[in-house]
């Protein structure tokens, strides 16, 4: 999976350890967006014909493709369910969270 | 003073039941009332809260709910997203589920468990469960009377979309009543 | 150059982690326009929806450089990056400002009318939710007559927003700017393409892409992208472009889809009645003859 | 004469105060926390519930600039802002003031870019105290309503003729729902009646230049003027509080209220909402036997001086709670009210208190440990003149 | 190392100081009585004596965006402005504080609107007192020249980040032709060496994400630390007026200067060019035998406590003379120095002075007028506690 | 309607007594429009030179209802008057709003697009000087490629201004308004019906006039309107109207007179070269083509 | 002659007799701009024919058509000479300014 | 010190030669000088004034001249307009004019009368009189020698124009220091 990472962070301990200005370094993820899924795609490797459209239309650029098979990173996919209902062979499936 | 914390995903109206609660208790019930939501920049999806305040003196205290007495979660899926924080000893959870157990397992507090999300379906065909869990909480802390919620309803929504929710209310304080 | 699209597309994500609502198509714009601008883009948004789930102390979305500029301010901003890397030399980048209809069309407009007037070298993207959503679903200047909004409500004596869309394209264009270009994220290709020649022209280019939200017009987030093309399919929104003094319709249907179908699948413009539907349907037809004649020419 | 009662929120209670006042033209533009306000009003225009124009304008310069017109003819006029907006504005307040148009404004109080922040604090509001408009702090819905009606008669006084901000804190106050009583629309049409042709109005049957220019030679003159007037209002300020006393049933004191002064050795002054909290904190510490006491300052401009230092004869020491920085110097409250004691002559210990900042909670126990430090100073310590409240890590 | 001396006004003054300070970018937008210097500016620009992307900007509000902008990626920006167009922009102000970027602007200090006045008063500037920025005020054309330079060094150095804004009295400076000595370039380019990638910039090598929010959870803490930083600054003022005087020659002795005050009784402190006129009347009341004394105010903010304290020391009666009225008060000068008696817990009598509004002079009697009405109130007159200097008529 | 002329316009002045320089040509533009525009007016004039002039307190050169707006806020009070007064009920009025070329094209741009946006009952007149003439004779959006100004010098490095003049006849049609047209202090009988036309047009209209600034482009003040005309004349200004959606042409002359005599009668263009010249003949060429070709099509 | 006239004005003798707010009635005009004229147009009234050009183009409206002849406003005339410049007859002269 | 009132139209140069005078003095002459126009709104034609100071001792006043001790006046015809205010018994007026007597009789202070315009038409072909009027205050007041005026000059233009302009200085100089 090549995809941003999450950072790992703690609070500044003192008031002059916050950043100069109003200021972070870019590429600073802290925490994920699974908990907003009610729903999960499941891609059917079976059915993909590795078209891309899941990965074209994505808002939140989850899925990768860079290995054999495309990938979703769960831990910022919001579950939105655009890539299955673009699908044009319906391989994803939208299936109920459960935590 | 009685503390909640409310518990959903933005959209899922759990400040609008938040908010209808105050209101039940403040116009109908004689017991003032503060409802608020949290305030950030979560989007659709995001877990949110939602507080409200109960009191027979005046509330000019406007910080804050660090420890809440109850917490009603919307969905239990939200489970992870904070809904053990700052818990007293006697803090009730309310939550909707079909199965409480699991969770009472995981803390040493009251867990109350419904399944609003079925009734409301039944009545109202949506899977919204905001406005049925205040049968649950009304079903465990009587400070607000559940005439009072009604009127609250009422007072929110075109009467058919009331009435219905109004029965799921009374159906989840029955149910929640009998589990007792 | 490589025609951009799902297949040829490379894999590198610039914008992400970002606490957009699930299926928001602006930030599907934005992902794709910071990815054909690539990682030495320094991007400039003023307050807005994107600017306001990207840089939500310590969670920074943007892997490049990127700032959030004073709402009315983005194409000074912008104008303002492009001069001092300039002046200090440092080449190869990409400066791009993209703010929302309300930060372009309405509080913004002032200063982006100024970057093109200098000609100033940056990307100016127009993102078209057609509202202020980020407080709310506000009507803004871009917002259609008859839509929704939680200041253009819709009841017995208005029929939602009386204005006109403000037409940002032609506006732009009337400037004499380098390039400017309409779009969609219904159409996803084109767009990248655009964005794509945008990089590439000297001068100040203005894309204005339409971008749906689930949230702001009450629909299901997985219709964004055919929701954004039903809009161009249905003729309400067009793909052109404007170059060197004349413009360009990218795609020209032989008809319409029914417009009914697209306005009646979002809850901002369930109150229209058939007749305001009539009316947008001429008031399309007429934008459409006005497009044929003068562009296609 | 009592009207309905409704749970609802800041926000809401200002439309509803609005709509009672019965302004011609609105003018606004979006903004968290204020949106609410904006939203309400166009609601009621749409349903013909309030007979005025809604003007979707462009910015916030623009929503004052349209309300300037509009004024300048002798309608009412009212707007909304918040934070950046009232900041994108600012170039028009001294103007307003300047040409004495009786515009009635809701801020919402937010904290100010950057960082970048949406809750609330005081920094916006503190930023345009020259600018010649009157400025109030509430404390809550009901009084947020009420501002609305009684700033309208205040900035509409003839001998007043000022421009008024009324202050609502972001969040805390603007989106928190509570009971909120409605008043009778006779009755405030009775309080308020309309707005006579100003003298300073434009008129077919007068025709008038305004915001004209003013040399070297006058220019100083015409700044004393508005000062002087501003000075006055300070009268009418406590008069208007009254004669909405007698109509409605309740009163605000004025451009103060004190609570629990008279014998007190150890003030604390609030503007705003975290005057509630403060009550209960004060309630309790004389319940403990402390001889604290508790100013609620309403109004910032004109600073109620002579009020203040009346309130304070024989406090041995004042704590200042100020939600906002004067960067490089210290919370703006505590300057003005450090002058006013100078003006006293009176030297009390004080020490001013910044708390809220970018929405930061002020809780009870933070005020409990202002008072604490307060006679901590009385008992001879050495402490900053400037403390922090509910700072999440060390300084 | 002396330059040549050169007979040109307070605005070509400081635009020979930004060309000796090098910036790549200026941005400005017109405005009376700060025209001049821009104008000078672009005229360097195309004679290419100054190496700058003169940017014509359409407002104030993107002069100050685009500033932001270029010193956003570690470039070096210039703007000038004044009266409504620092009010127009004030919106951009506390965003390039909050964002720590080292801007040195010029601030034409000029009357506010409405009326119109296109005089020297300094009613602009005390506007933006709370913005964050570093708030200095020059007497003379030569002063002007040179805080441009030390402007930037003291914006750009490391510990405090923060940018300047140096106000130049309108027409009386701006416009007033004397005396300047241009320093070397070389000696100019040894005092202030090129910026270094700060570490709040925008960088290839380091991405960065600027002008963040951050949320209730941080925001405090991250202005707590932009006023502390700001505190600080303090003694990075003194060091860089002191360093500047061994490059130069010359200082400006630091936040304030102090003259005859060691004895006096009486002070009078003042900020800008009316300080000149001071300077002579105190010289002739000392002959005369009198004890008095005067305190130019360089800064603002920070607001030089400590240093007003020590030179206060003794003084029986302190007049403020203020250029602005904080309209429904008194003069923003003399709240803040009151403040600083009260944190020095002393209690001189004291008295506002409210002159030159709108571009009224402030003549040699009327200063004297000030120092003897200091003096009726220490031998115990009830004088009003602010007092207005040459006004034309009966108030 | 009668056909306005030197002969058939009365004998009153609303504008009168100002202390503008000797023949400025912006002074003539104001006159005119408020004696077409009657004694009912209300004038809303934000600063530079018309406000500096008239309203030097205790000396009013208005007899109308007038004010001064904040210098980028023209649109937006002008429709706050316009507002105010219906909201009152007070008929038979006429609000207009009238801004320089910098109040225009750059600090006023986003209040008149707002204003046109909502479709407000006014009449914006631009007067176009081509420079800040109140503060100096500084550059705008509307001062023309090659032009001295005292912020775009002329020398080794620079040929004056370096960007073109913004092109807000275009620019305001483009947003769909009700009537828009340009004029000349040269062509007064043209510039008296189009002010007439405004004031029955019901929305905004717009009506931008060229006026010649003796002291700002040097030249003997009796030239201002013989100037005014030869810009015309040459083809480096021209009349035209747009109207329900239509250009047209109102001058469309077989042939110009040479450009050089306009620009040499004035000192800020004395630098020019025979190249520059060519430069901007071949430029008013093709934009003469291009209107010919698509509003006369 | 039916031009706006100078009024009489005084300084106002208290702060409080200033207008209220940034006013002043319109039409009040105290002080006149014969002093900016350094020529002074003069008609010729009989080589005049009565075309109403001058009264057209005269920025300052000094020239009155109201009465029997052209009559100039000389308390407002600037003496820029356009009026002499636009006179398709010549019949006006730009004459210098005694005083 | 010495103060001085310049009268002139503006667009006569008025302000530009009571600059001059001031580098002259102070960058040539080891005199103190300040100069300021009168700031207004006044258009071109409009009388304006200019302002001198000279001084042996620092100039830090920057407070109006209310008194001049000279009083300029570029063109006659601006008699009328304030040449007289604020004047001095020993306030020395400096007259372009062809015949300075009917002033002499209007004011009892001191008119030096010269016909600067007529100078400069002769020797540059413009009647500005502005530089010549310098000419004429150096043959009056000698403070500033003529030697520092020449070489303020040639620094304010280029060389051909400042050869020119010199040339009337000095022969307004010497006409007056005759008539004298
Ligand atoms: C000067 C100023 N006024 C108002 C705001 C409040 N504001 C922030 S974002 C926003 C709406 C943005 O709308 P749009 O530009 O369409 O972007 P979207 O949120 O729809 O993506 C508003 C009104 C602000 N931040 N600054
Ligand atoms: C916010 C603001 N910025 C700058 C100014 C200064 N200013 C006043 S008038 C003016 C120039 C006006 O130019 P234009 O609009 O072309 O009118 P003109 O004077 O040429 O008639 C300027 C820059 C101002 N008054 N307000
Ligand atoms: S859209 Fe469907 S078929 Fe295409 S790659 Fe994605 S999962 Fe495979
Ligand atoms: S559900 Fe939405 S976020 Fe998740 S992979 Fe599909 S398109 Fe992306
Ligand atoms: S509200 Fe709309 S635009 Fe904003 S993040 Fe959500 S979907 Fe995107
Ligand atoms: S400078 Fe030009 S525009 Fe201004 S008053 Fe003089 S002639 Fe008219
Ligand atoms: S000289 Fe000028 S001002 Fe006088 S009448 Fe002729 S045109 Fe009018
Ligand atoms: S322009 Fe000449 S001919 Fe015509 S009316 Fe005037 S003076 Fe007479
Ligand atoms: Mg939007
Ligand atoms: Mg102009």
């Amino acid at each position: 999976m090549k995809r941003p990472q999450v950072k790992p962070w703690a609070y500044p301990g003192r008031v002059q350890d916050f950043p100069l200005g109003s200021t972070s370094k870019s590429d600073h993820l802290v925490s994920i967006n699974a908990g907003w899924r009610t729903l999960r795609p499941v891609i059917d490797h079976e059915k993909c014909i590795d078209c891309m459209k899941c990965f074209l239309v994505c808002p939140d650029g989850v899925i990768d493709k860079s290995g054999p098979v495309l990938e979703i990173d769960y831990d910022f996919c919001k579950g939105c369910g655009i890539c299955a209902h673009e699908c044009p062979v319906k391989a994803i499936d939208m299936v109920k969270e459960v935590k | 003073m009685i503390e909640i914390r409310w518990h959903g995903r933005g959209g899922q109206g759990s400040f609008t039941a938040s908010r209808i609660l105050g209101a039940a208790a403040s116009v109908y019930g004689g017991i003032n009332a503060m409802a608020f939501p949290s305030f950030g920049p979560e989007r659709r999806g995001a877990p949110v809260l939602g507080f409200t305040k109960l009191s027979r003196e005046p509330i000019t205290d406007r910080s804050e709910i660090l420890n809440p007495d109850y917490v009603i979660v919307l969905d239990e899926s939200l489970w992870e997203e904070g809904v053990t924080l700052g818990l007293k000893e006697d803090t009730v959870i309310i939550l909707n589920t079909q199965n409480a157990r699991p969770y009472r397992e995981k803390v040493s507090q009251r867990v109350v468990g419904a399944d609003v999300t079925a009734v409301a379906l039944e009545v109202t065909g949506l899977p919204m469960a905001n406005l049925g869990m205040m049968g649950a909480f009304a079903a465990v802390e009587d400070t607000v009377a559940l005439e009072a919620i009604h009127k609250a309803v009422l007072d929110a929504m075109k009467p058919s979309v009331a009435q219905k929710n109004i029965e799921v209310i009374q159906r989840v304080y029955h149910a929640v009543k009998e589990a007792l | 150059m490589v025609k951009l699209n799902a297949k040829t597309l490379h894999n590198e994500e610039y914008f992400y982690g970002h606490k957009a609502c699930g299926g928001c198509g602006e930030s599907l714009a934005l992902r794709h326009a910071m990815k054909v601008l690539g990682p030495n883009t320094f991007a400039a948004l003023p307050a807005g929806c994107m600017a306001a789930v990207s840089f939500i102390y310590p969670n920074m979305a943007f892997t490049t450089n990127a700032m959030i500029t004073p709402f009315a301010a983005t194409g000074a901003v912008a104008s303002g990056i492009a001069a001092g890397l300039e002046a200090l030399g440092i080449d190869g980048t990409q400066t791009i400002g993209i703010a929302g209809d309300g930060g372009t069309a309405d509080i913004g407009f002032q200063a982006l009318s100024g970057a093109i007037d200098r000609n100033d070298d940056i990307i100016y993207l127009a993102t078209d939710n057609e509202a202020y959503m980020n407080t709310g679903i506000q009507k803004s200047g871009l917002t259609p007559y008859g839509t929704r909004t939680t200041t253009s409500p819709a009841g017995k004596n208005l029929p939602g927003s009386v204005n006109q869309k403000k037409n940002m394209f032609e506006i732009v264009a009337a400037h004499g700017i380098a390039y400017a270009a309409t779009a969609s994220v219904g159409y996803l290709e084109d767009f990248l393409a655009k964005v794509a020649k945008a990089k590439e022209t000297r001068g100040t280019s203005y894309i204005h892409v339409f971008v749906p939200c689930p949230t702001g017009w009450g629909y299901p987030a997985h219709k964004t992208v055919s929701l954004a093309k039903a809009a161009v399919d249905s003729g309400l929104w067009y793909l052109a472009e404007y170059e060197k003094g004349a413009f360009k319709l990218n795609r020209n249907p032989g008809s319409f889809t029914p417009v009914a179908d697209y306005l009646k699948a979002q809850s901002r413009f369930r109150h229209l009645t058939e007749e305001d539907i009539s009316r947008i349907e001429a008031a399309r037809d007429a934008k459409w003859e006005n497009m044929r004649r003068q562009w296609q020419g | 004469m009592s009207g309905v009662k409704r749970f609802i929120c800041g926000d809401e209670a200002v439309a509803e105060g609005v709509r009672l006042a019965r302004p011609h033209v609105v003018s606004a533009y979006p903004i968290t926390p204020q949106t609410i306000v904006v939203e309400r009003l166009s609601e009621y225009v749409e349903e013909g519930s309030l007979k005025a124009r809604y003007m979707h304008v462009e910015s916030e310069h623009s929503a004052m600039s349209c309300a300037i017109g509009a004024s300048s003819v002798g309608a009412r006029a009212f707007t909304a802002t918040s934070s950046q907006g009232l900041l994108y504005m600012a170039e028009t307040l001294p103007y307003a003031s300047g040409a004495r148009l009786p515009i009635v404004m809701m801020n919402a109080n937010r904290s100010i870019a950057t960082p970048w922040n949406i809750y609330g604090d005081q920094m916006d509001a503190m930023f345009l105290l020259n600018s010649g408009w009157i400025q109030y702090y509430v404390e809550d819905a009901q009084e947020a309503l009420d501002m609305m009606i009684q700033g309208y008669r205040l900035a509409e006084d003839p001998e007043v003729m000022t421009p008024v901000m009324i202050n609502v804190d972001g969040f805390v106050l603007t989106h928190t729902y509570e009971l909120v009583e409605i008043p009778l629309q006779e009755a405030v049409d009775g309080f308020l009646p309309p707005l006579k042709m100003p003298l300073n109005s434009m008129s077919l049957e007068s025709p008038k230049s305004l915001c004209i220019s003013a040399g070297n030679d006058t220019n100083m003159e015409f700044n004393m003027k508005q000062h002087f007037d501003m000075l006055r209002s300070a009268s009418a300020i406590e008069a208007v509080d009254r004669a909405f006393g007698e109509t409605f049933g309740r009163t605000y004191h004025g451009a103060l209220e004190a609570i629990d002064t008279e014998d007190a050795r150890v003030v604390l002054i609030t503007a705003g909402t975290v005057t509630g909290t403060a009550r209960g904190v004060v309630k309790a510490l004389r319940a403990a036997g402390k001889k604290v006491g508790l100013i609620k300052l309403r109004v910032l401009r004109p600073f109620p001086v002579q009020r203040l230092i009346e309130a304070l004869k024989g406090v041995e020491a004042v704590g200042v709670l100020d939600k906002n920085i004067s960067f490089g110097y210290e919370g703006t409250i505590f300057t003005n009210v450090n002058s006013a004691l100078m003006a006293g002559q009176m030297s009390p210990k004080t020490l001013g208190f910044i708390g809220g900042i970018g929405g930061r909670d002020i809780t009870k126990a933070n005020l409990e440990e202002a008072y604490g430090k307060l006679f901590e100073v009385l008992e001879g310590a050495d402490l900053d003149r400037v403390q922090y409240l509910n700072v999440r890590c060390d300084y």
